[in-house]
């Protein structure tokens, strides 16, 4: 058990890391399970990735497209833009939760997994608080906030909107869960492990 | 008659991360009717809160549910003996929930006596492993322990098995039945119990020479 | 003399998540020279570009440096196959290389029978990863898996390693000339094929008594 001599008793950065990084590992291929799932049952031969892009909610966030840009961001930035991500999510997660039954023959597992990530990304949240309330103590609180505002189109009376809007939402939750995941193994690497993982 | 004697928290465990069970053991209780109470810090909360639920793990214990098990807070465990002449505290402990996993055991155990064209057959032992979470995305490791015994004996033959989730045994009594269980740690965590027990008859001829 | 057949995109693989490669297959030249060309557009971008290097990916083949190289964003990409009669162009392959990610094997690979004082002697495999991928800044996890078979039998026995570099077998055949390879993945791509194979003879005294 970890010994706490001067009853100080503090995570270390590497322990609470190792944690993120496993959660976000986690969310992402859970994200990864549903979407596949989804797109093999329901998307093939529809053409969706096609109308799904620049589709995503978040994708007016400032996030790094690739490694260089994802190294050059501070610390800190680059964990709000994280909290930014993960808050985006609240709202569609819970409404994917809520109208997948809506589904024809929606699979159960999907809505296992969508309450999986959910819970799942309440624990990143808390630690990802914690980190930052250790590595940028007083960090101001301003955070860019994504509107997500397809719930209509989930509700959809035709089926094919229905199951774009799904499509839709699955494949920016997987990609954003993927961002996410990147970007919590890279600042694992630059705060505990100075670059040398 | 006296205050009660010092309780001693034996030990907490969690099967999985998401939720914790700590165990005491109660002091002398100094002659009168005594009553024990567990409460915790959580790191980061100046509040100190009383255990969730006494009942669910039995006597002597306490209960975290998802609820309030946080793998982000270290835990600073006290438990507290009152009778009418005072209380008396235990040692306190420090609990973080991730380095007191013990594991369901492993699961799906099958056993199956190989014949390889012209060599001596074994028995290949299989199994999956418990079902936790990080352990499903390929990232903490699982160690895994087998034991074995014919039923002539009562002595087990443990084998460590490091990471794999299949052993090859191939030395057995021919013509005996044999009992395998298999076991596994998480690599900072503790000793699952040992799992489902199977069962196989080793064929006579078994020890066909090379 | 006709406008060429259809050509077809036939993958894009990413070796390191920093730059990526896509093949074609050219169709009918419809009796005339014809030319190729790749042409993409990136999401978030209204412009097309074209293939900025035919080059060092070989025949057939356009190669995208880390320059031309976003992750989480969708490319649509043509290959056009042009001749004097006309210009056909292939069905637009959708890809985010994010998803594409197929590593070269793991290298080095070294194998060592092992003899510890307290416990049965086991066979340790270790290896390095692929040269041309960054593992240290964190933009690349890796994840590995072992296979081993002897030279009876036709099975391969697999074992998943994680994100180790090195991993022990424990149950071998005594006496028996074994074959080991590793291969290795990304956190969440393709698996590479199957690395360099190493062999090594288990000495007859390998499942000495614990």
């Amino acid at each position: 058990l970890p010994i706490c001599p001067s009853g100080d008793c503090k995570m270390s950065l590497q322990d609470m890391f190792d944690r993120l990084v496993m959660l976000s590992h986690y969310i992402h291929s859970l994200s990864s399970e549903i979407f596949i799932e989804f797109d093999q049952r329901y998307a093939q031969g529809r053409g969706f990735i096609a109308k799904a892009i620049n589709g995503c909610h978040t994708s007016s966030l400032p996030t790094p497209e690739d490694k260089e840009q994802a190294q050059q961001i501070p610390p800190e930035v680059l964990l709000k833009l994280v909290i930014s991500l993960l808050h985006a999510w609240n709202d569609p997660l819970y409404q994917l939760v809520t109208e997948v039954g809506g589904i024809h023959e929606a699979p159960d597992g999907m809505v296992s997994r969508a309450k999986e990530i959910e819970a799942q990304i309440k624990q990143l949240l808390e630690g990802i608080q914690k980190i930052i309330g250790q590595v940028h103590p007083g960090a101001n609180e301003n955070e860019i906030y994504s509107v997500w505002a397809q719930l209509p189109s989930l509700q959809a009376a035709d089926e094919e909107s229905r199951l774009f809007a799904f499509y839709n939402l699955l494949h920016c939750l997987r990609r954003d869960s993927h961002k996410v995941d990147n970007y919590l193994k890279i600042l694992k690497c630059r705060i505990v492990y100075q670059n040398n993982c | 008659q006296s205050p009660p004697g010092k309780p001693e928290i034996l030990k907490c465990r969690s099967p999985d991360k998401e939720t914790f069970t700590c165990w005491w053991k109660p002091g002398t209780d100094g002659g009168l009717p005594t009553n024990y109470s567990l409460t915790y810090v959580r790191e980061g909360d100046e509040n100190t809160y009383e255990c969730p639920d006494y009942k669910t793990s039995g006597p002597n214990s306490c209960f975290f549910s998802k609820k309030y098990t946080s793998i982000w807070k270290i835990y600073i465990i006290t438990v507290n003996a009152t009778n009418q002449m005072g209380t008396t505290a235990s040692e306190p402990l420090y609990v973080d929930v991730t380095y007191i996993v013990e594991p369901e055991p492993p699961r799906n155990l099958s056993l199956e006596v190989k014949w390889p064209k012209d060599r001596k057959p074994y028995l290949l032992i299989r199994w999956s492993p418990p079902n936790i979470t990080d352990l499903r995305s390929g990232w903490f490791t699982m160690e895994y322990e087998i034991r074995l015994k014919s039923e002539e004996t009562d002595e087990w033959e443990i084998h460590f098995a490091g990471q794999q989730t299949q052993f090859k045994i191939f030395s057995l009594y021919p013509g005996q039945k044999y009992f395998v269980q298999t076991r596994c740690k998480p690599d900072h965590g503790y000793w699952s119990r040992w799992g489902q027990e199977s069962a196989i008859d080793i064929p006579n001829d078994f020890t066909m020479k090379d």
